[in-house]
């Protein structure tokens, strides 16, 4: 149990996998160097280039290669850099590194995890701070991690070096120097939600960083006695419905915060599920937070039209509270 | 060709191996146009046959290939087995993909071949990323990863490439030359001196070859290959060949110039060539026959066994997608 | 009005549009063939080779050379030839297309259509079959269009061409010979649904073939003396929520019916949306059907497992049936 | 060089170019680090100056660029206003992007600078697009395309080049070669003998430069630029200079060997050594100063009025996205 980063949790999971099993090795833009972040310092000099490898700039083959290094027995652990750069890689992983295993009858597998840094980070403009996390859940075959805390992104991606399908693995780039404990004895459990607060009155699902944006929202609202129950589900696909529908069944009230753009985004699937199952119940007391369907600015000002904040959280349980659970 | 020197087995062998092929594509064609039982596109390899025979002669079963939309001779020549082929083609139980990749999608592990692939240039970089497999893992095995002319114009072609020089890794790209993308003739929409010039200029030793040629091509093959496996370096070979057929199997290719077809058929083809070679070295006319024969008697009887095994068990729909959120076990 | 396919009608708004704009021009592998499947035959003969232009086979230089030469003044029509194969182009059209205008202060624009023929279609196995037009929608900068008639497929794409923002354009590769009446007087608004059918019991959600799934479901529901009334979206950015809310408030049930994977589909952000607007009203009575997330095998009976068919929506109606419309 | 024919105006011109883009790029580097006014990263190019200037000279207004995140000599250079350029940096109203874009997407298209782009080598294929654009309109504008050697390992690469061969484009790739991509020195992940190679393999006529002689790459650009608007086919251009900085302005770049920036700046400065020529021919160093003065007064001036210029309204979040479906109309 030590106070570590958001950014060395990673590595530690890193560090500890590779050590495990020699079959487990990075590759991506200038890890030799740290990478972009610096999530990889010091690993090339335990590891060696060859498992700590820099690629060139080349996103297509380095998924790709690593997809063909993953079927004949080794475990990647790519690395994309900046979400975005992903977009140039899409076939590999959509078509190639997801479909494998079905098309191929179960032959082959390709126990991967792709990290691709998410998220706005302050004046990145519009090809560097996008968050396609849902995308990913509207493709069989792969698994979508979105941690929102050092523990999280400690257990999870050892959890996802250790899973035999292929991950995609979303780490909030504005989070790389967040601090907190990690207790490196913690399994997580792919699919399984962290309900991060307590309440009766409200349920709020949210993942990475907006998920902590939650949790200071449900500190506000307990200020003013409204129990707020934050949901962090911390994996989207398989996600923890059954935390989700149990939460909103006690509180009858439902927000979904999201950064990403609020259509088509998770948050959608999130509400329909609970519709179709506790519909009746809710009475419509549900409300979706994600960005609008605009882009991202580079002016600082404009960025923060984007954001969905604690503020916003707080407003919107705030609204629901007002309509009474009994009557609809 | 040297008559003393010339290796009378493998000369059979390569013959066996191109009849074989040519039977197999014969009869996948006769399931899907007479028989309706092949439902999606085929891309039959007709006037191909020598450079798969020859290109996967060399190779070990551990070695890896890799390849295309266009894979049944690859996959034959690699060792796969075609009743399991032609099953896979008919969507049955047993297929070497159990029915859920069909002809794009042929695969067989057993023999380390990693899979024909739906996307065109798709498997460059996989191919590169298999040898890397191989590389990190000490194995001598060696990849080999065939694609098309059409191929060489996708981005993974530079990407694939440069990373196999990159890392040196142990892989033969073969640009298996047909001369047509789909309906297009390659060289229109290609700039340069084409695909060998794009791989040297990356840094790969390349050849091109005769690609109706099976002896040139065995020859060439067997040598490069045991320099791969011995040096872990990449190479390159440009094998220039010729659909002799449409596309896909519903193709007339009526597109093509008038005759071109049919001279390569009389001229060009590859089988005809190596019974020519054969019948020089003596190779009897009878013995070429009783190959041919067997060859399509072995063919026939797969798509007849491959007719008679049922789909499916209509569960198997929903395994081998994933372990974890699989929808096996969630609900949307 | 006459009688004309879903192809024919495509390639007739194709001709028109280019004879009124010496701007337009189409790109595209094999089009001088007449494409992949016909749908731009005969077009080279009056157009010549500059304007409906063969293409390498580059889907990334396809769409980022398209994307190139709208910005300095023409109007291209991009063939993906299957939307499968538009993954490989997807930094293009999401990272460059969608967001140019806005990064450059809208400097620029991107008049261009991308068509992507979409969809099962016997026996393609997992990489030529998909549905991926929810991933669309959630990519501010792009309209996405799922016509499901000739009528439609006249009309939707002559507005697709004439809109200066770019348009991702799904035909689905089952429809190319369906047949049906085309009006080339009829203009269609982008963001208009259709009403297919007229009904008081229950509002069926559809687009693209499943739409015309919904149409049969409809028939055989009447026969029951159950009213349902089809709302085709037609396009599902901007999507006519007037349309569904207002048919929602009428029949107070809901069906949503796609043939691309549920999770993360569209249909979840339509449930969404229409969770938060009068889900009090709706009680619960909503319904998703989609695919399963699984891929979609080369075997036809294990394809078959794949599908929404008119048979489950009319299950899904006689189902939403039992819930009274006045008791939750 | 030849005194006698050297043109003077051009080479003072030349070198009041370079030394306006290094004060620009002084300039962004104190509002980012010094000032806190640039929020996002900026990827200066010092020690690249040559390029800019030399590539951009032969171009006429309308004649089209496009860039990379390393843009601001090319944008400079091809007549964009400096002032709204470091409003843009600082994302204030009246940036050339209205604040939206900031420096890696700074486009001009008043200028027909077509934008900076943040995906590496993307703007390959959108420049033969835009050359595309010329020719089917039938104008008889060049584009200039330029991007850096670690691009030449991505697919566009490839794609890019392809087509300008294929539609015989009126374009010409600039490769500014400036050994480093992020921290990592180029050559080795670039397997062969790098960009002009693959360039000339994909038929492109290629020419390796100097990248810090701005007379040189001046003399070649100008010939060549005639000969695309003339002939309207494609070519390559290898510029090889030195990124004397980091990556970013946050980047120590620690990761070079010693010396190496050291030696490169003392012996290999372009702006230097375009001073040092026109010093061989006459040129006082009271003009030099002048022109050194005169751009970083002009800089200078230029960070002053965009850091008392307001912030964008925040109405403007949501304008220009698209017309149907703009979020401005629709909710979500
Ligand atoms: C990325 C991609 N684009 C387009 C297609 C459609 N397509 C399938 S095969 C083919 C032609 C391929 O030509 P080539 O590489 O020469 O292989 P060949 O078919 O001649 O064996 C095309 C265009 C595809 N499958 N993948
Ligand atoms: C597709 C993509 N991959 C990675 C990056 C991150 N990145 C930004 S600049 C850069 C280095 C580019 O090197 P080079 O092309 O030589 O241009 P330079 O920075 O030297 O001007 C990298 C890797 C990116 N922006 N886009
Ligand atoms: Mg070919
Ligand atoms: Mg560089």
């Amino acid at each position: 149990m030590a106070v570590t980063n958001y950014s060395d949790a990673a590595r530690e999971a890193v560090r500890e996998a590779m050590r495990a099993d020699d079959a487990v090795w990075c590759i991506g833009e200038d890890l030799g160097r740290g990478g972009v972040f610096g999530q990889y310092r010091g690993l090339q000099d335990e590891f060696g280039p060859a498992r700590i490898a820099d690629a060139p700039i080349s996103e297509a083959a380095i998924m790709g290669a690593a997809f063909g290094a993953a079927i004949v027995g080794t475990r990647p652990i790519v690395e994309m850099r900046f979400s975005d750069f992903a977009l140039c890689a899409v076939d590999e992983l959509v078509n190639q590194i997801a479909k494998a295993r079905y098309m191929f009858g179960g032959q082959s597998r390709a126990p991967m995890v792709i990290r691709q840094p998410m998220g706005m980070w302050r004046s990145s403009a519009a090809q560097h701070s996008q968050s396609l996390e849902s995308w990913y859940t509207h493709a069989p075959g792969l698994i979508v991690i979105c941690p929102s805390t050092p523990q999280d992104n400690y257990s999870l991606l050892k959890a996802a070096i250790e899973c035999d399908d292929p991950v995609v693995y979303f780490e909030h780039k504005n989070m790389w120097g967040l601090e907190g404990d990690v207790d490196t004895a913690e399994a997580a459990v792919i699919g399984e939600a962290r309900t991060r607060t307590h309440g009766d009155d409200v349920t709020i699902v949210s993942w990475s960083q907006t998920a902590n944006f939650a949790v200071e929202a449900a500190e506000t609202l307990a200020g003013e006695g409204i129990g707020a129950q934050v949901v962090d589900l911390r994996s989207l696909w398989p996600w923890d419905k059954n935390a989700v529908l149990d939460s909103v069944n006690k509180t009858g009230r439902l927000i979904v915060a999201h950064e990403s753009v609020a259509v088509g985004g998770f948050g959608a699937e999130v509400v329909a599920i609970v519709s179709e199952k506790v519909g009746a119940a809710l009475q419509g007391r549900v409300r979706r937070l994600g960005a609008p369907r605009a882009l991202i600015a580079y002016a600082p000002n404009l960025e923060n039209k984007m954001r969905v904040t604690a503020e916003m959280i707080v407003d919107a349980a705030r609204d629901l509270m007002q309509k009474s659970k009994t009557k609809g | 060709m040297n008559q003393a020197n010339f290796d009378r087995e493998r000369g059979v062998k390569l013959l066996a191996t191109m009849e074989r092929i040519r039977a197999f594509e014969e009869n996948a064609v006769l399931a899907a146009e007479r028989d309706k039982l092949v439902l999606g596109a085929i891309h039959p390899s007709f006037g191909q046959e020598a450079a798969a025979a020859g290109v996967l002669w060399p190779l070990r079963t551990d070695d890896y290939l890799i390849s295309t939309h266009r894979g049944h001779g690859h996959t034959l020549a690699k060792g796969a087995d075609p009743i399991a082929m032609m099953r896979e083609l008919l969507g049955r139980e047993g297929g070497c993909c159990g029915g859920k990749g069909g002809s794009m999608h042929i695969a067989d592990f057993n023999v380390n071949m990693l899979g024909a692939n739906g996307v065109v240039g798709a498997n460059i970089t996989i191919g590169a990323g298999a040898a890397h497999g191989v590389k990190l893992q000490g194995g001598d095995q060696v990849v080999i990863d065939i694609f098309g002319d059409g191929a060489a114009n996708r981005g993974p072609f530079l990407e694939g490439l440069n990373w196999a020089v990159v890392f040196q890794l142990p892989i033969l790209f073969v640009c298996e030359d047909n001369q047509y993308a789909a309906t297009t003739k390659t060289t229109s929409v290609t700039g340069g001196d084409g695909p060998a010039a794009r791989a040297a200029s990356l840094g790969l030793p390349t050849q091109t070859l005769d690609g109706n040629d099976v002896e040139a091509i065995a020859d060439a093959v067997t040598e490069t290959i045991t320099r791969i496996r011995n040096g872990g370096r990449p190479e390159f070979l440009h094998v220039i060949t010729y659909r002799q057929k449409g596309h896909t199997s519903f193709d007339q290719a009526a597109y093509r110039p008038d005759g071109e077809a049919d001279k390569q058929m009389a001229d060009n083809d590859p089988i005809q060539r190596q019974k020519n070679v054969l019948a020089a070295v003596g190779v009897a006319a009878d013995e070429m026959q009783a190959i041919h024969d067997a060859a399509q008697a072995e063919m026939a009887g797969a798509l007849q066994t491959a007719a008679d095994t049922p789909f499916p068990d209509e569960a198997l729909a929903f395994t081998d997608v994933q372990d974890v959120g699989s929808p096996v076990v969630e609900a949307f």
